[in-house]
């Protein structure tokens, strides 16, 4: 599924050395739930700050200088490119010294790396979003980018579950999507708490609920790999083809360029050949490796 | 141009010229382990003793670590400084023609979409003289892959060992360069040639290890899901690093920082798919499993390098059936697969 | 020649009260010790030591409280012998014998600890530099083990 | 012998008793076994014993769910007694197959001897206390203390003590406890300066492969000290002042559970002396202590264990 071409993402590497990080800066950082914070950053050098762009779905390396790096969709949209968001959970020793960075500190950025959402795929269709946990980032800058250009796209129906009212992320963008007309959303939790009114239950129960019609249609998943294996069958039974439904999809990553081995999913590398893919791509390897 | 020839006695004149040029790297033991280390200027004695290194002269283009670039923190603000590329001119003497041909498919890697500045600096920065192998192991098994102890075709220079003198076939420009201006050489007399054809069949007639290369990446993809068999070839592997560290055409890597004070550095050192922690995720890791691992293993090499590149990353140098501790053996494990295409 | 850095790994129940006490009552010993409070001394992994000694520290000492004292029964008695261990292994690696220091200090031994403290402190600054890590060890006076 | 074991274990398997076998089988290269993991009773007759099952196979066991059956030597079934210590090893599921030991070879020392690869050696038997090696049709014989293993040099317990079957009598195994400590005596020769450069230079080969850990059935801990990430205790970048450190610390942590039965310096592709460090540490168990390694399945592991009155106390 390359839908842009390598030559786009190698603009802006630094002294074309495929290792070797801009600067950017922390400018504003917003708590999403308990341990995960989107951090707004964005380019020390002025040059690259206007320069600088991607496809939603395409990930940035982003490293502690002295602790490492880590991959991190980029969950801003394109169409708002005045500064670049990242969504970091606190799980690793990287994200750990991410947290405990503030604001002006200086991070090293690498990227953009991956392919991006098959736009032209899209186009013209309705727009399934399937999001568990903090696995609504990508998408987050995907509904964005697809909100801009509304346009474009058929109706959109969001389903997003997260494990508790606290987990859920992006709560003002939920909000938002709640109240605009042209968007259908469902938000679900696995266990509500006494001020939660909405739906609870898994994700791929609700979206069975829900049942969007598969007809010109894509879906868009997102999430933790049990919910994304989960998914799947449902999209199928509800008749969307392994081609209809999309995902994007995280692995260990170091290099983030296909080079060090280790994010593959059989022959392909979820860092270069993804990590955007159909379902129809990685159906034969996925069971057994995913 | 006709072959030349050089007497072994000369070799240490035609080193020492080289040497003004190249750093050159021979066959050295070092602690009783071969490797392929700087010439010290005298010793030639390793044209009685060398066979093969244990670890692969991929180590002089991908090195077990090395800095890709250094940063310095003042008051907040970074300063990245990326090490000056490695100019130096290597020379790399004796390298065998499956560590050649390994190095050919490292370079697939390491080009495909984005270019590795480091390996490529060193790789375009050298020059590989190869030797003709003339006493494989019992391990080998280059002839299964397209491979064989004379194969020239990744070399510059390719010598050969017919007696008391080297034949010397030159393959690229770089391999003419280097024998244009030595005054030692003498011209290859039939009857060299002739010898050197029957040593280079005596080499690939010893070599009885064989596997039947022939759709074995089809067989695999047929078979990636049995998961008994993997876990029966699994069973006995230990998961260490070394049937990965010390295969030529093993390129994964991982890439860690240092830091003291405020100055550090990011460094990229060698990885291995047999341990764990290589795929491990905060959350899951997709590899959990010795089975899981080794299949990667057998699986990148056999069915998913011919996939993107259309060649079987292996050169059949047999030093992980050699060096492993307990004895896995790849042929084994490819000539039993359950399902035949 | 710069002061030596020691850590010092102090259970919680006795010799940390000790280093308190002999705050409390104002007994001299040397500020070169960077106090970690642990559980127990059976808490303290070698693992800890070689990691102070790899950080650059000069010394580290393990202190607990008295055997038959100990809050949790046998975690002095487990100190004992691992620290006996690793003092010998230390030694046979070529570390000087002077860079790993145990002692017994109870919550009463105010006293006691800054005892320990200025002795240690002097048998770092005898000993010299932690050059183990770095580049370069020579043979810098150190008496012969 | 090797016929007892095959029935053995064959009937083990037949009648339900174990549900896998743990032994050694002909290897894939000349004078090389290699473990043999099996449930299928049509295996068993691969089951071999001679002078090359040098492999420790009692780390199997702590992956392998259910009964098992496993060969064992006089070092491998000491390693089980420590893993049964340890409580990683269940003694009711485990069928030890006692293998009175001859020491084993050393394949590079005869390597050496011959000067010819391993390979190219037509033959290597015993005979007695004579090891015959022939090459190229020539044979040639050397006292077998000169091939055995440094560990088997100096081995205290060939025959197994904890079996279930001893499968042959008492090994008649010539030890030579001098040649085993070489090493260990040239290094407390040197000065303190002289032994830590001496790692040093050691330890600058060294690449992480971790087979020494990996071999080791001393060394069971789910998640290893190098594996951590946070905190981060050695640097995963193999410079020796990391790879020292690790070396050192897995010494420790092994103290007591080690039964020098020489794997790590066995596997290691460097060639780095490991036994000098493991021997010292096994050595310094016994002089402090008294206690030697897998000898006694009910007692507490040394570093639990404690008297009130220590020989050898250190502290202040």
């Amino acid at each position: 599924m390359t839908v842009t071409d390598i030559s786009q993402r190698k603009r802006f590497l630094a002294e074309d050395n495929i290792y070797l990080p801009h600067i950017v800066v922390i400018e504003k950082i917003i708590d999403e739930s308990p341990g995960v914070g989107t951090f707004h950053f964005n380019f020390k050098d002025e040059k690259l700050r206007k320069e600088f762009s991607f496809e939603a779905g395409q990930f940035a390396e982003l490293s502690v200088f002295g602790v490492g790096e880590a991959t991190f969709c980029i969950t801003s949209s394109p169409t708002r490119s005045d500064h670049l968001e990242c969504a970091v959970n606190r799980v690793g020793a990287v994200t750990n010294a991410l947290h405990r960075l503030g604001v002006g500190a200086e991070m090293g950025f690498r990227g953009p790396f991956g392919n991006s959402f098959p736009l032209e795929l899209m186009e013209g269709k309705n727009l399934v979003f399937v999001g568990g946990g903090i696995g609504l980032a990508p998408l987050r800058s995907l509904i964005w980018y697809a909100i801009d250009n509304r346009d474009k796209y058929k109706n959109i129906d969001i389903i997003y579950g997260a494990r508790s009212p606290a987990d859920l992320s992006f709560k003002y963008d939920l909000e938002s999507w709640g109240k605009d007309k042209t968007v259908n959303m469902v938000t679900t939790v696995d266990k509500g708490d006494k001020s939660w009114k909405g739906r609870e239950g898994f994700v791929p129960t609700v979206l069975e609920q829900a049942a969007p019609s598969a007809k010109d249609a894509v879906a868009i998943v997102c999430g933790p790999p049990v919910m994304i294996r989960f998914t799947f069958p449902v999209l199928e039974k509800l008749g969307f083809t392994p081609e209809q439904m999309i995902t994007t999809l995280e692995k260990r990553m170091k290099c983030g360029v296909g080079k060090c081995g280790r994010c593959n999913i059989g022959n392909l590398y979820v860092c270069r050949d993804g990590p955007v893919f159909s379902y129809a791509q990685i159906k034969n390897f996925i069971s057994s490796e995913y | 141009m006709a072959n030349k020839k050089i007497d072994k006695k000369n070799i240490s004149k035609l080193l020492k010229k080289w040497s003004q040029e190249f750093s050159v790297f021979v066959p050295s033991l070092e602690n009783n382990e071969a490797i392929m280390a700087e010439w010290d200027g005298k010793d030639i004695s390793f044209l009685d003793w060398y066979r093969n290194t244990v670890k692969p002269p991929k180590a002089n283009f991908l090195p077990l670590m090395e800095k890709l670039f250094s940063f310095k923190k003042r008051k907040g603000n970074y300063q990245i400084e990326v090490p000056p590329a490695d100019k130096s001119k290597q020379l790399i003497f004796g390298i065998r023609p499956c560590d050649a041909r390994a190095l050919t498919i490292l370079d697939m890697t390491f080009t495909d979409a984005y270019e590795d500045p480091y390996y490529l600096a060193r790789r375009r920065n050298t020059v590989l003289v190869g030797m003709t192998c003339t006493d494989p192991y019992d391990s080998c098994f280059c002839t299964s892959l397209e491979g064989s102890p004379s194969d020239a075709a990744n070399v510059d220079l390719m010598l050969t060992d017919i007696g008391d003198s080297f034949l010397m076939e030159a393959v690229t420009d770089k391999g003419k360069k280097l024998i244009a201006s030595a005054s030692e050489l003498k011209d290859a007399t039939s009857a060299d040639e002739s010898k050197a054809t029957e040593v280079k069949d005596a080499a690939a007639s010893k070599i009885t290890r064989k596997i039947d290369a022939r759709d074995i990446d089809k067989k695999l993809l047929a078979s990636f899901d049995d998961k008994d068999y993997w876990e029966k070839v699994a069973a006995k592997c230990i998961s260490c690093g070394i049937c990965t560290f010390l295969c030529p055409t093993c390129y994964c890597f991982d890439i860690n920082d240092e830091m003291v004070k405020n100055q550090g550095a990011r460094f990229r050192n060698w990885d291995s798919c047999a341990f764990p922690v290589y795929t491990k995720m905060p959350m899951e890791n997709p590899r959990e499993e010795k089975w899981h691992r080794i299949r990667q293993k057998v699986c990148h090499k056999y069915e998913f390098y011919p996939m993107n590149f259309g060649v079987i990353a292996c050169t059949g140098c047999g030093r992980c059936i050699r060096l492993c501790p307990v004895n896995w053996d790849i042929t084994q494990a490819l000539n039993s697969l359950p399902v035949k295409v | 020649m710069s002061e030596p850095q020691l850590v010092g790994f102090l259970c919680k129940w006795c010799s940390y009260a000790g280093a308190d006490l002999a705050g409390t009552s104002r007994k001299k010993y040397p500020a070169n010790i960077r106090i970690i409070k642990v559980p127990c001394s059976g808490r303290v992994d070698p693992l800890f030591i070689l990691k102070a000694l790899r950080l650059g520290f000069d010394g580290v000492l393990v202190s607990g409280c008295h055997p038959g004292e100990c809050h949790y029964q046998t975690g002095n008695y487990r100190a004992r012998r691992r620290i006996a261990i690793t003092k010998k292994f230390l030694k046979y690696m070529g570390i000087e014998p002077q860079r790993l220091q145990a002692s017994w200090v109870s919550a009463s031994e105010g006293g006691k600890f800054a005892e320990v403290v200025t002795e240690v402190t002097k048998d770092l600054k005898e000993v010299g530099p932690n050059q183990l890590f770095t580049d370069e060890r020579q043979g810098n006076g150190t008496k012969a083990a | 012998m090797e016929q007892k074991l095959r029935d053995e274990a064959k009937a083990l398997l037949e009648q339900g008793k174990v549900d896998y076998i743990i032994g050694f089988e002909p290897g894939s290269l000349k004078f090389t076994t290699t473990p043999l993991i099996t449930s299928n009773p049509d295996d068993i007759d691969r089951l071999v014993i001679n002078p090359f099952i040098v492999n420790n196979l009692s780390k199997f066991l702590i992956e392998i769910e259910g009964r098992v059956g496993i060969v064992a030597k006089g070092c491998d079934s000491r390693s089980i007694v420590s893993l049964i210590q340890d409580n990683k090893v269940n003694r009711d599921k485990v069928i030890i197959l006692g293998v009175p030991c001859p020491g084993m070879i050393s394949l590079n020392k005869v390597e050496l001897l011959a000067g010819k690869s391993r390979d190219e050696i037509d033959d290597i038997t015993r005979d007695g206390g004579k090891i015959v090696i022939t090459v190229d049709g020539k044979k040639k014989d050397f006292p077998v203390t000169e091939v055995l293993y440094d560990n088997c040099l100096g081995c205290e317990l060939p025959t197994p003590q904890e079996y279930d079957v001893l499968l042959g009598e008492d090994s008649a195994l010539v030890t030579d406890r001098a040649a085993s400590r070489k090493k260990i005596e040239e290094l407390e020769a040197m000065s303190p300066e002289q032994r830590w450069n001496f790692w040093k230079e050691e330890f600058s080969r060294c690449i992480r492969c971790y087979a020494c850990r990996n071999v080791c059935p001393a060394c069971f801990c789910e998640r290893c000290f190098v594996e951590e990430a946070e905190p981060r205790w050695i640097s995963p970048v193999p410079q020796w002042q990391d790879n020292l450190l690790f070396q050192t610390v897995r010494n420790i942590h092994v103290a007591g559970r080690c039964t020098d039965c020489g794997g790590c310096e066995r596997v290691c592709p460097a060639n780095i002396p490991l036994r000098a460090l493991t021997r010292e540490m096994y050595d310094i168990v016994d002089d402090l202590f008294h206690y030697q390694a897998g000898t006694d399945k009910d007692a507490s592991p040394l570093l639990t264990a404690y008297e009130l009155v220590e020989t050898e106390d250190t502290f202040r």
